[in-house]
């Protein structure tokens, strides 16, 4: 047989596979699927066994493949999903921190909440707005979204939908405009944040659905950074919280803390060493630990699983290389 | 509908994914799908946003009515909004060989913009807020602060210090100097090691939403 | 005097100001402002409930206007009774008259000031502060009194024409482009400059001769942030001499770009590099050329480009997002010879491993400087280099000064606290 | 006209904003506001030029019949079917429900989303082929990423629980992100900061001129 039609013949599998699947999930015939603590053990020998054999390849001077690697990754992956482990999960410092501050906050206190990220991001960012917006809501801190990424005000109504599903914040009767608003997206990157410090309302002269901003009772007050108690920013890159910083925190005096995608948070951390920042969720692992702190298990914990994983197989391919390195000397390029 | 979405969202996701076997017609497809779709995407967000929300309403308000037909909530139209969209065709001018230079100006006003905004925006947050942050009492403003934080405050302190020094260029890196460069680099290298598995984090984390769409969203194998 | 002299004692009275309003600041509480409901009188009992005290009202300085501060002394509660915090009630001036006092601010217990930020330029107004006291009543129902102070002084807000809280940076802006220009007119003047070595800069040649052995192209990508990000421009410097070298080597250099002014700019930049060293004839239209401005978009296009014709040599210079790694990664799987150079912290490890030379942060910076070897370029290296030496001064003085009590130095490094 | 009439207003321009920051009296309280809706609006215009090169570059490889001349028919449909959509939508082309939005929605986040996840698989495969502890750098380097990675997730204090509480990995990391990692951030970032502001300087006071095409 020769490679193309092999390759054809797995596509085909797969797709079949994948139409069966679908159509059990459309009649109801396949239910969820759960491995058995003991299927568990035996799937994690597996990944063990199989890693034992990619070093022994590579002892022997033979490269895998990139494309083993990759397979490697996708198993470890998607089998946790399959898993049901429980994990304890330990807060950091600056999740603290960050719990501390909005904990602190008198009932009524105005947060500003900024979603600037889109929805490749949403996995990280995501869990950590529910839990976020969650927290607020349910300790009657009033809530005021916007948006530097044009996409952003659509993650915020779907983080809003999402909660609003929970019984204790259904029985709080919530009003939009009272409670909450979504001022919606404004272009203009970190200049929308320096105008917002001397007026908001010339910012945002409606909300996302095209209301006035006078007509809102909970910012129509509201006309600058100094009647915000503190911000929240949600950022996956540019404009994001280094602008806020540099804009917000350090012209205004913004009282901020921030919720990063794991590539940034690292340098987030000078921030808050410097006070400009106070407290910081980074990457899925710190939504994780917020969502325990504010008693909202979501995604960001029922990931963990895979992001445990997902780090050990990363891990064990960083010793894996570096043994075969030193043991075929450390001059020879592999 | 759903159904459709569903399955073309999927279809996508595992063209893109199959390029980690090799470059493929199917792969390819999704790619130009995708440098496609995305440049009209920014294309109409922009057009829509900025020409129309920015430009077209400033200088033409809506006129709102109420109920009655009374005018509510008129707008000042604002007329400097024309020098931003003078720029903007001057920025087209690009098209037309002879007079392609005159581009130079909108691109000139862009430049300035951010150079001016950066020389402050950097010199204030990134510089001075940072030095003022690395200057305190090691031992806390009373002497109270535990071994711990006393530690920390001074690797801090060091390892600004020598990995400044690396960024020092007028100095060849012999002697102390060298030494204390040497400091700096392991610091950053450290820095560096840190951002490696926080980015290893982050990739992952989006890996992990593409799965949970795969085997949840779409085939419904997962809760 | 001399100039040195005046800025510094300039400096002191900014400083003594940054502090003044540092106080000011930190005792700022939480600002709303004209509730709805109305002020509740009613009182509790006959007890004698203290007003606030010494209204003071200034116009609020260092701001554009429309803004006035209220301060007051506040009062001591009668036993039995608990401050719940103040109204801030104001009153426009008509001629020499108080017209309606109306609620403007309301903060809570502990704060003995307000920011009243709703006011206009040209109108003169009154203010009186209430206090809230609130005690148990008798059915244990909370209850509230309010007292209300006299009336302040006729006050009006302006915009003022410097903000003095801003003093240091304005005198550390101005030192330090002071020196930069200082260096570059020294530089001009034919003074030689030294500069260090930098590893990454040296392989240029060395790459470039790599690709016109193989015959094959070397790829430039200048990041995928727009002309107005400054990593940019240091890239787009770079690039001039990477087609000035591949021009004279007669190799194939080719430039995508994400974005159009970029590919404007990188079009006159290769353009001009070819006429330089006599090659006018050989710079082709669509060697620079656009592909998208979606980041992923760019990085799937580049990819597939790399995979496709092996390029021999990669050149990444600019500002860098996720897609580094890709890139990347897909150039080291071709075995392509890689030069990076980014300010962008979360990417540089992975250009770090990945390729073979990497700029670090300002390294990429001083590349365009050293590259093009002119005295602007090295006079302003020299001057961020002694920029660099009075922070290194700094740190090593504040530190021994503040951890032995003497003086708070780090606050002349203060913005806007 | 060509270069002298653009270097004044790099420098005009830069130069009133800097000075913004320190007055705030009118009109430089007024400048900003003006500023940034013409650089909002230049920049949606300036995207034109990129488009229309992207078609063009597409048309060419058609017309040439150069490889993959069928990915770039898709390109050009593709762009034209999200513009056409885009433009026919009107001022609510992203609510729900539009056809931009199911675009949006099923065609560019999913591809876009799943071009980030594509960096799960390279990051792995980078660890194995190119992470190496070559020298003490790289060492340290790999030592931090390591602890980092073993610290950030819950199985990294299971593996350790036969250390103290206070030793464990997920202690380490937070060690390693507030000390080590806080100063070498910090540093880059002070120098980085050093080099904008003197491009930037350079740039106002139009002794830098490359972004105006080439040399002097």
């Amino acid at each position: 047989m020769s490679t193309r039609a092999k390759e054809l013949l797995v596509v085909g599998i797969v797709l079949l596979f994948c139409i069966i699947a679908y159509l059990g999930k459309v009649y109801g015939w396949v239910d969820t699927v759960v491995f058995s603590p003991m299927v568990s053990m035996i799937v994690v020998g597996i990944i063990i066994l199989g890693l034992v054999f990619v070093l022994i390849r590579t002892l022997q001077g033979r490269l895998i493949n990139r494309q083993v690697v990759f397979l490697f990754v996708g198993i470890a992956v998607i089998m946790p999903f399959f898993m049901s482990i429980t994990q304890k999960i330990r807060t950091s410092p600056e999740v603290q921190q960050l719990y501390d501050a909005v904990a602190e906050l008198p009932k009524g206190s105005k947060v500003l909440v900024s979603f600037d990220y889109d929805p490749p991001s949403a996995p990280e960012l995501q869990p950590m707005a529910e839990a976020f917006l969650y927290y607020c809501l349910s300790n009657d801190l009033k809530v005021i979204i916007m948006g530097l990424w044009p996409q952003g005000a659509q993650q915020a109504n779907l983080a809003l939908e999402a909660i609003m599903k929970n019984e204790k914040l259904a029985a709080k009767g919530l009003e939009y405009g009272k409670d909450y608003v979504n001022l919606g997206y404004q272009a203009g990157n970190e200049f929308v944040i320096q105008r917002m410090g001397a007026d908001f309302s010339s910012m945002f002269r409606t909300d996302y659905s095209g209301r006035h901003y006078e007509e809102l009772e909970l910012v129509k007050n509201v006309k600058n950074f100094s009647n915000i108690d503190y911000s929240f920013n949600l950022s996956a890159g540019y404009p994001g919280t280094q602008e806020w910083v540099q804009v917000a925190v350090d012209r205004y005096g913004l009282k901020m803390g921030c919720g990063n995608t794991a590539v940034q948070a690292p340098m987030m951390y000078t921030y808050l060493n410097a006070g400009q920042l106070v407290g910081l969720l980074g990457g899925m692992n710190g939504a994780a630990e917020f969502e325990q702190l504010v008693k909202y298990p979501g995604k960001g914990t029922k990931f963990m699983l895979s992001q445990s994983f997902a780090h050990m197989i990363v891990i064990a391919f960083i010793i894996i290389g570096n043994v075969a390195f030193f043991r075929s000397g450390r001059g020879k390029k592999l | 509908m759903e159904h459709v979405a569903l399955w073309v969202a999927a279809f996508l996701t595992l063209g893109i994914i199959s390029f980690l076997y090799k470059d493929n017609p199917w792969y390819k497809l999704c790619e130009a799908i995708f440098v496609g779709i995305s440049a009209g995407y920014w294309f109409i967000v922009l057009f829509w946003d900025n020409i129309v929300g920015k430009f077209w309403v400033g200088v033409f308000p809506p006129k709102e009515l109420n109920d009655v037909g009374e005018l509510v909530n008129s707008v000042e139209p604002d007329y400097w909004l024309i020098v931003g969209a003078v720029l903007g065709v001057l920025m087209l001018m690009r098209l037309i060989p002879n007079i392609g230079w005159i581009s130079r100006w909108p691109l000139a006003f862009i430049i300035g913009c951010t150079s001016g905004l950066y020389l402050i925006n950097y010199f204030s947050s990134n510089m001075m807020r940072q030095v003022q942050g690395t200057i305190m009492p090691l031992l806390g403003m009373n002497y109270e602060l535990s071994t711990y934080d006393i530690i920390g405050n001074i690797i801090i302190v060091i390892g600004t210090f020598t990995g400044l020094i690396y960024f020092y260029f007028s100095k060849e890196h012999k002697g102390w100097f060298g030494r204390a460069a040497k400091v700096g680099i392991w610091t950053i290298m450290i820095t560096f090691g840190a951002s490696f598995g926080y980015t290893v984090m982050s990739r992952m984390s989006l890996l992990i939403g593409r799965v949970d769409f795969l085997f949840g969203d779409w085939l419904g194998l997962i809760n | 005097m001399n100039l040195q002299l005046v800025i510094r004692s300039r400096l002191f009275v900014g400083l003594a100001q940054v502090c003044f309003f540092l106080f000011l600041l930190v005792n700022l509480g939480p600002l709303a402002f004209a509730q709805d409901e109305p002020v509740p009188t009613q009182l509790v009992d006959s007890t004698p409930l203290n007003p606030p005290t010494n209204i003071e009202v200034a116009d609020t300085p260092n701001d554009a206007g429309g803004s006035i501060t209220i301060r007051w002394t506040e009062p001591i509660p009668p036993e039995g009774t608990a401050i719940k915090g103040y109204y801030i009630l104001r009153a426009e001036a008509v001629g020499n008259e108080q017209g309606q006092f109306d609620v403007v601010g309301e903060t809570s217990t502990g704060s003995s000031e307000l920011l009243d930020g709703n006011v206009v330029d040209t109108l003169n107004y009154y203010y009186r502060v209430a206090v809230i006291y609130s005690a148990t009543g008798v059915n244990g129902l909370e209850v509230e009194a309010l007292a209300e102070s006299g009336i302040s002084r006729m006050v009006s807000s302006s915009a003022q024409w410097f903000d003095w809280r801003r003093i240091n940076v304005f005198v550390g802006v101005i030192f330090l482009c002071g020196f930069i220009l200082y260096y570059i007119s020294r530089a001009k003047a034919g003074k030689k400059l030294f500069i260090r070595k930098i590893a990454g800069l040296e392989a240029v040649d060395e790459a470039v001769g790599r690709a016109t052995e193989m015959g094959k192209k070397i790829y430039f990508i200048p990041g995928t942030q727009d002309m107005d990000n400054v990593q940019t421009i240091a890239g787009v410097t770079i690039l001039g001499r990477v087609a000035e070298v591949a021009a004279t080597y007669d190799t194939y250099l080719e430039v995508p770009v994400s974005r159009s002014l970029v590919l404007v700019t990188a079009k006159e930049i290769v353009k001009e590099a070819y006429s330089k060293v006599g090659r006018p004839d050989a710079f082709h239209e669509d060697q620079v050329h656009y592909l998208t401005d979606d980041q992923f978009g760019y990085a799937a296009g580049i990819d597939g480009m790399v995979v496709r014709e092996k390029p021999a040599t990669i050149f990444f210079m600019g500002a860098f997002y996720a897609e580094s790694l890709i890139l990347a990664e897909t150039g080291n799987s071709i075995g392509a010879i890689q030069i990076a150079g980014t300010a962008m912290p979360s990417q540089l490890p992975f250009f770090v491993a990945a390729c073979d030379y990497t700029l670090i942060g300002e390294e990429l910076f001083a590349a365009s400087a050293y590259l093009a070897r002119e005295p602007k370029l090295l006079g302003s290296l020299k001057g961020q280099d002694v920029g660099k030496a009075i922070i290194l001064f700094s740190i090593v003085i504040g530190v021994l000064l503040e951890t032995f009590g003497v003086w708070r130095f780090s606050s002349l490094f203060g913005v806007l606290d | 006209m060509r270069r002298e009439v653009p270097l004044l207003i790099t420098g005009i321009v830069g130069v009133v904003f800097v000075l913004q920051y320190f007055i705030p009296h009118w009109p430089f309280s007024q400048v900003n506001t003006w500023f940034s809706d013409w650089f909002s609006i230049v920049g949606a215009f300036a995207i034109w030029l990129g488009a229309l090169n992207l078609l063009k570059i597409s048309a060419l490889k058609v017309i040439g019949k150069k490889s993959d001349w069928g990915y770039a028919i898709v390109i050009i449909i593709s762009f034209i079917i999200m513009v056409a959509i885009g433009f026919a939508e009107g001022k609510e082309f992203r609510e729900q429900g539009t056809m931009f939005s199911w675009l949006y929605e099923y065609v560019y986040s999913p591809l876009s989303a799943t071009m980030f996840a594509l960096l799960a698989f390279f990051v792995a495969s980078a660890s194995y082929r190119a992470f190496r502890a070559r020298n003490l750098d790289a060492t340290l380097l790999l030592m931090a990423g390591f602890l980092i990675m073993l610290g950030r997730v819950p199985v990294g204090d299971s593996i350790s629980f036969f250390l103290p509480e206070n030793y464990q990995f997920s202690q380490v990391a937070s060690w390693i992100m507030t000390w080590p990692q806080t100063a070498g951030q910090r540093a880059i970032m002070i120098g980085i900061a050093l080099g904008l502001v003197s491009t930037s300087l350079r740039i106002i006071l139009g002794i830098e001129r490359a972004h105006l095409g080439g040399g002097d």
